[in-house]
């Protein structure tokens, strides 16, 4: 049911166009109209968008660089850095591979449930972050049947770092498929039929077929995944324990400073995850310019 | 007796749900030929090319390439060539890792692959695409390159689904003739699919006519032009006009079999001005010309005879006829039909004996 | 007839996929949230309806809804604009403004919660200009509703921005052809044409409002029956050890944000059979 | 990727010499900074008695959540939570047993303290007492009592004025849902509490507890005043070892020392220098001033910031202990539920 | 003497960018023709069409609509109707709604409005599609629609731009005759745009051909097609052959003009067998035949002639010619041409009084 509703879930970043045809010549004819609405936009942008921005570096500097290095530089703040990379990698890891085997099934075979598997795959974009900490703290908690097995093979889930890994990855596990499955509807299947008749194994028909239709969305859909998963914060809240250096993510040891009154470190810690989901996305929008360009 | 055939399809059946795409299609096809598989859309024939080539499953029935049953064969061991409708070329590989595809994964060795590669470049005469994308070709050239890919790998048997449906008509004109061309080269056996009588007409050896699912008729272009086995065959061939009785026309009042309707083809009517000299001054009609319309090298008129119309044409540098004029129309032949078959009737004129030939 | 013959597939790797997909779906999704169902099935169905329709917990639904939906319609026009004028016009900095539109993806909510309630308390950059108009942002319901604007704005923009750029000028020309201005000609032409986008992206953004949690525990008030918001209430719940009332809460939360993608479905497929007859 | 074993299960035995041991304190609020001191005391002093390394993990929140996620399978080796009744949650979990509050002195609370108003330089709305909370223009901050042991504490106090103003438990309530009507942020923790009324500004009251209110006066100064209500609640924050963890984890020595030792004198001056009385009743007197002022508007330069005449404590026993006073106020559907029902 | 035109357009010119896609555009339409715009793709047809409709606004030139300039008119503003390429029916409008639009602009009371569309509904014999939504209806059913809506609001001016293009082979074949008709019954002036030779030559009262931004020949389909002007024009219309040096030919060496190449259309060769009667004995060449190929009606010839691929056809019914033999060849006019113009030139034979007829 979700499948096609959800379509235009996740946003799309789409390089500008620069074809204006003539939606341009008509707006020649009402400057004010445009003008107006680009100030009204930008405004809005302005606002509502890069202010924040701009508050979290400039408070992070408010006393300057030497308090700002010592923050990010706390054993604690490391650790929290660490862990957040370690939870960000894993998930994305696990819904690149995830995305691409689901994208695969769902674009390239018919089969009975495949609504059904499609909808589920979209069920954790709608799920509040909060039920999804929740959800693990039932299956893995102390009241949970699985309790006393997972106690007695000394492994612990919730409050402890692989709950940590396992939120982000609810949290975010959609994002990859869902930016590969349109392309691949769209693409269709005639090419990988074709290599397929040349007896082209599944593999090479992966690599040298599909894949370059699907890099740029793979791309974009590990973007948004990193940005996410870096940024998540209710679902991991539920499941941390909030233990000082060992489960404390980025965005939870920044709650613990802020409410430590070290503002400083929570805009300094703050600042690191913005300029680290900044540079992922530019670093998107270099590398796909370039390829686009290699491509042409 | 049977024929020497190296692909059969024996009774095959397909559905998909419960729509049934393909009813009992059995024929036989001998080595070397270029088939047509002709009928309107939707009557089966891409599930047809695509049963051969192993992307379909056939539900019951067998299929024979080479004296062998290859149901069970995976398609990508049948050895099967296929050009798809949009050629569904690759898009991230050049012009060259295209033609190169089928011949890598069979592991050819590296130098044999860029020979037989530039051998294919030069027989479709595209040598200096050859580092280009998909994209950066034209129609015509695409179509040729989708050809060289599948010819590549040398299969026995070429299948070409509507190989000329995404070029545009001028180019679709001289590919028809290069492909034709191409195959009889190669002397590779080969199917394709198409709606368009013309093009399966002037392309292929042998035509297969679908419809609805099963085969209406096979036969050379000339028999199912000339000898329409059915209803179906006998309308959807040619520019015919629909006649509901043709028994009012002189000439095939006694015509045999109960058919009453018929199919008239231009090309066998003549149509003549007061006062020109007849052919078969007997059995003619007169009709009332409502619409001529220039055609190029021909006029073609649109006349009233006894309650029908009827479409005819004149040479350009005949004699012109104007709207509202009377003219003498003598019909060669034409097409009756029932709801079963379909019977070539001559005119009288020409087959009985008291007709005066001046 | 003989039975059928199983449909062979062609392109290889069927079961490999499905199996990988269908593993990690039910370990990471369908299995941990069974027990959301079992858990909740600890109470009894009078004590789930009471549960889930106490006070404190339907002025929850009253304020997480209100306020998402305030969200998601601001932002479905403010979306819809800034989409129209990424895709229509030509002007200094549009490259920029296009980038900008992902900063609350890359902005975590937590950071964002933050900043955006120390901008908008009384003495914030934002703040002081509204307090002497004697309007609260920090702390009241506008302030979760800027929130989840913020939150929300990326997916109005970027489902609406691809079926803009996409849309044929045709349409346009041949409404003008027929003689119609511009504003009748968006009305009746391209607002139709990109209402399932719309609509698509509101959803989205309403349905991520909904369930939002890290920048809306900064900013609102977190009092309860004026601005508790339900998943603050279902992390109460939840710190409290209330499992079964969390689960309940989170069960309505959950049917809600099925009711939505429903709602949509329809929509679409309402949409989708008008233009291309499959629904 | 998920089921890794717990690397906080790493004790690597307590030998005589060297070797290292990880111990995790769940605590509550606002005792992050005093744990933070205290670690270091105790990481010396485990050393120097037996050797080992002690690295402590912290954990804080609002103590009831803590003592949750504690039963609900946080490995904590210790606890030190801010009331009895949240240790009493772990120990119905079956995690600790029976009688720990025999295990340690006074009850097993090292530390005490109390419940003052935090209140705005020059107290500009003149907050002085429980029923200034009842005015109308009066915002008040404290956290929400199902979560937070310090808002508990708010509460019961706050009942007590009442009650002993001489009303009916019907007017106390009518009071206490005026009160809590007039409350702006109802937080989780106590810390959370602290960082709505101090730094983001919202209210004009905050309900803290002593230490709390002591630590803003020291990161603020001149910023705000403590007022000492006549009538407050003498708090007991509750220590306890949890059985089950040390005992899977081989660390219930140095779980054990962890929490004698912050009986120890220096320990005591520690939790004095961070705003907790001390148990130890010498110390406490060592901090403590003769000053009868209700309001504080700065830390005194002798250190001597415990005022201990002037108004009145009075403490859980008043209220049947507490597993009576969770029954009655704060279980589902306690009176405290009942509060937010009626609006 | 200038005539009365309705549209005309004079020294018009438009760029895109450095290209120019419409070169010093000039001519003129009476009211109520019917004029077709044809040439080959990119040639700026198109770009000529959307800036009568004021779609492109012209860089220099006046667009002249019944004696006023309007240049500076908006497109809503023109009052022409215009059926777009793939009609840009509005989607999510039911057939109805479609056809009324233009109405409900101008602000016709409802009841007009309702009795206009079903008057247009009538006329196109879609009565009963008024509910559907246009992705309800067939290709051809679409494309009636799109013109009934430009129709609607009673235009002066009919633009269509290739209005053909989307249907498939056979339904084109249908709409062709019906819009011609449809256009007439209205009596409105239109210009459609094509680069389909038949379509032009079938459809319009008058063609302007269309070359690289210019135009290159005006006139009436006959006269296109029998007197070619430009070199452009003699190979592009008609299905020709290529001749380098049509001297060398019996009964053209001595034509004037310093032309050499020429384009040979197969109407104008005639083919007989050896030892047929020949209509012309002077004057013939004989010449190899290369292939023959069924083209359903008539066989078409490929002929060898002085090292020279000549395509000539010969009626199916004719004794039949096949591959190798060697035959007679008599060509009876050719459009030579130079760089600059072209010229037809007859057989000499023809023309000259020592030739022998039979
Ligand atoms: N995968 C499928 N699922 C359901 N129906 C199908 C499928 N493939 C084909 N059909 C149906 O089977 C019928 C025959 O299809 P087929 O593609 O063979 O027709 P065709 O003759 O190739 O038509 P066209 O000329 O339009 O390509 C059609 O009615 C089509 O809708
Ligand atoms: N908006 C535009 N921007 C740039 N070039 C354009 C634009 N519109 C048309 N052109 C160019 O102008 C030339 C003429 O275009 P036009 O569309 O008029 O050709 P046409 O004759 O209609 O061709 P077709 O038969 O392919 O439709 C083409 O080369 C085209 O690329
Ligand atoms: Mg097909
Ligand atoms: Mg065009
Ligand atoms: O730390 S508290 O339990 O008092 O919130």
């Amino acid at each position: 049911m979700s499948t096609q509703s959800c379509k235009a879930g996740l946003p799309k970043l789409s390089v500008a166009s620069d074809k204006e045809g003539f939606a341009l010549k008509q707006n020649e004819q009402s400057g004010a109209v445009k003008w107006l609405l680009i100030a009204f936009s930008a405004v809005f942008l302005a606002v509502m968008l890069v202010l924040p921005l701009v508050y979290v570096l400039i408070t992070a500097f408010r006393e300057g660089i030497q308090p700002y290095l010592e923050a990010v530089t706390d054993k604690y703040a490391l650790k929290s850095i660490q862990l957040t990379l370690e939870a960000t990698v894993i998930a994305v890891i696990v819904n690149t591979v995830f995305g691409l085997f689901a994208s695969w099934s769902i674009t390239k075979f018919q089969f009975r449930g495949k609504k059904i598997i499609s909808t589920l795959i979209d069920l954790p974009l709608t799920v509040s972050p909060i039920i999804a900490g929740l959800i693990y703290v039932l299956t893995f908690g102390r009241q949970s049947f699985l309790y006393p097995y997972l106690k007695s093979a000394h492994i612990s889930i919730i409050y402890a770092v692989p709950g940590i890994v396992l939120a982000t990855i609810f949290v975010t596990f959609p994002f990859i498929s869902r930016e590969i499955i349109p392309v691949l509807t769209a693409a269709g299947k005639d090419e990988e039929e074709a290599a397929a008749l040349m007896g082209a194994g599944g593999w090479t028909i992966f690599r040298r077929v599909t894949f370059p239709h699907i890099k740029w969305a793979l791309l974009y859909g590990i973007v948004l995944c990193t940005a996410r998963a870096m940024g998540e914060f209710g679902a991991v809240s539920v499941l941390s324990g909030h233990l000082r250096g060992k489960t404390n993510t980025m965005p939870l040891y920044i709650e613990l400073l802020y409410q430590g009154y070290d503002f400083t470190g929570a805009f300094a810690v703050s600042s690191i995850l913005v300029v680290m989901a900044i540079i992922i996305l530019v670093l998107r929008s270099v590398l796909e310019y370039r390829g686009r360009k290699n491509e042409e | 007796m049977e024929k020497n055939y190296y692909v059969e399809l024996k009774g095959v059946n397909k559905s998909f749900g419960s729509f049934q795409a393909s009813k009992d299609i059995s024929f036989g096809i001998e080595k070397g030929k270029l088939i047509g598989l002709l009928g309107p859309s939707g009557s089966g024939k891409t599930t047809i090319l695509r049963m051969l080539a192993g992307l379909e499953t056939a539900d019951s029935g067998d299929i024979i390439i080479d004296g062998k049953v290859v149901n069970d064969v995976p398609a990508s061991k049948r050895g099967i060539g296929f050009v798809f409708q949009n050629y569904a070329l690759f898009r991230y590989l050049t012009v060259y890792e295209n033609i190169a595809f089928g011949l890598k994964v069979q592991k050819w060795p590296k130098d044999k692959i860029r020979a037989r590669v530039e051998e294919m470049l030069r027989l479709i005469g595209l040598e200096d695409t050859a580092k280009r994308y998909p994209n950066q070709l034209s129609g015509g050239q695409r179509q040729r390159i989708a050809f060289a890919r599948a010819l590549a790998p040398q299969p026995q048997l070429l299948l070409l689904d509507e190989p000329f449906a995404a070029v545009d008509a001028k180019v679709r004109q001289e590919l028809r003739s290069w492909l034709r061309e191409m195959i009889s080269a190669v002397g590779v056996t080969s199917i394709f699919v198409t709606h368009d009588q013309d093009e399966a007409i002037e392309v292929a050896d042998e035509i297969i006519i679908t419809n609805q699912g099963h085969i209406e008729q096979i036969g050379t272009p000339k028999d199912i032009y000339r000898q329409p086995d059915t209803p179906f065959v006998a309308q959807f061939i040619g520019q015919s006009s629909i006649v509901e009785d043709f028994r009012r026309f002189a000439g095939f009042a006694h015509a045999g079999s109960n058919a009453t309707r018929a199919a008239v083809r231009p090309e066998y009517i003549s149509v003549s001005k007061q006062g020109e000299p007849l052919r078969f001054p007997v059995n003619t009609e007169t009709g009332v010309v409502e619409r001529t319309a220039f055609r190029g090298s021909e006029i073609e008129l649109t006349i009233r005879v006894k309650d029908t119309l009827l479409t005819a044409k004149r040479l350009l540098d005949d004699t012109p006829v104007s709207v509202g004029e009377t003219v003498r129309v003598f019909i060669y032949r034409l097409y009756a039909f029932d709801n079963e078959k379909a019977y070539v009737i001559e005119n009288e004129a020409l087959t009985s004996p008291d007709s005066v030939v001046i | 007839m003989k039975k059928k013959r199983k449909q062979r597939r062609v392109i290889p790797g069927f079961g490999l996929s499905l199996g990988i997909t269908v593993t990690l779906l039910s370990l990471i999704v369908v299995i941990p949230l069974c027990s959301l169902v079992v858990f909740s099935s600890q109470l009894s169905f009078s004590e789930f309806i009471e549960t889930i329709t106490s006070p404190r917990v339907l002025a929850s639904y009253r304020v997480s809804f209100q306020t998402a939906l305030i969200a998601s319609l601001i932002n479905a026009v403010v979306g819809l604009i800034i989409a129209w004028v990424l895709v229509r016009y030509q002007f200094p900095g549009k490259r920029i403004m296009d980038g900008l539109i992902e900063v609350p993806f890359a902005l975590p909510t937590a950071v964002a919660g933050i900043s955006l309630t120390h901008m908008t308390v009384d003495s914030g950059w934002v703040g002081s200009i509204f307090h002497k108009f004697g309007i609260e942002i920090a702390y009241t319901r506008i302030g979760i509703t800027i929130a989840l604007v913020f939150i929300g704005i990326p997916f109005v923009v970027r489902s609406v921005q691809p079926v803009l750029e996409k849309l044929d000028p045709q349409y346009e020309e041949a409404a003008s052809m027929l003689g119609a201005g511009r504003t009748y000609s968006f009305f009746r032409i391209i607002f139709p044409e990109i209402f399932p986008a719309l609509v698509a992206g509101f959803t989205m953004a309403f349905a991520r409002s909904l369930g939002e949690y890290g920048s809306v525990v900064f900013i609102a008030g977190n009092t309860p029956f004026k601005t508790e918001i339900t998943p603050l209430l279902i992390m109460s719940q939840l710190q409290e050890y209330d499992y079964a009332s969390a689960t309940s809460i989170a069960l309505v939360m959950l049917a809600a944000a099925f009711l939505i993608l429903f709602v949509n479905a329809v929509l679409q497929s309402r949409a989708s059979k008008i233009v291309s007859g499959i629904g | 990727g998920c089921g890794s074993t717990s690397d906080s299960s790493s004790a690597s035995g307590s030998g005589e010499n060297g070797g290292s041991v990880e111990l995790t304190n769940v605590s509550y609020d606002p005792t992050r900074e005093l744990y933070e001191a205290y670690n270091k005391a105790f990481a010396a002093h485990w050393k120097e008695q037996t050797g080992q390394d002690v690295t402590v993990t912290q954990s804080h929140g609002g103590s009831g959540k803590q003592a949750l996620e504690v039963a609900n399978g946080l490995e904590a080796d210790v606890v030190t939570l801010a009331l009895e009744g949240d240790v009493d949650a772990i120990k119905d979990a079956g995690l600790i047993e029976d009688g720990y509050t025999e295990e340690f002195d006074n009850d097993s609370a090292p530390y005490t303290s109390s419940i003052v108003f935090l209140v705005r330089k020059g107290n500009p709305k003149n907050i002085q007492d429980w029923d200034d909370l009842l005015r109308d223009d009066v915002g008040v901050i404290t956290p929400n009592p199902k979560t937070s042991g310090g808002a508990r504490w708010n509460y019961l106090a706050a009942w007590y004025y009442f009650e002993k103003q001489g009303q009916s438990e019907e007017q106390i309530k009518e009071s206490m849902k005026t009160l809590y009507s007039h409350v702006l942020v109802l937080d989780s923790g106590a810390r959370g509490s602290t960082t709505s009324f101090v730094e983001n500004k919202q209210g004009d009251v905050l309900l803290a507890w002593e230490n709390e209110a002591f630590l803003s006066l020291e990161e603020y100064p001149g910023e705000y005043e403590i007022v000492i209500p006549s009538v407050s609640i003498l708090c007991q924050p509750t220590v306890a070892v949890v059985d089950e963890v040390v005992d899977s984890r081989g660390t219930r020595d140095v779980a054990t020392e962890y929490l004698n030792y912050l009986y120890s004198d220096e320990a005591q001056r520690l939790e004095a220098e961070n705003f907790y009385r001390p148990s130890n009743e010498e110390i406490l007197k060592e901090y403590t001033s003769d000053s009868e002022s209700r309001t504080i508007t700065e830390i005194p330069e002798d250190n001597k910031w415990i005022v201990s005449d002037g108004f009145e404590l009075t403490n859980i026993d008043h209220f049947g202990g507490w597993t009576e006073a969770t029954e009655k106020h704060f279980v589902d559907g306690g009176i405290f539920d009942s509060i937010y029902e009626e609006k």
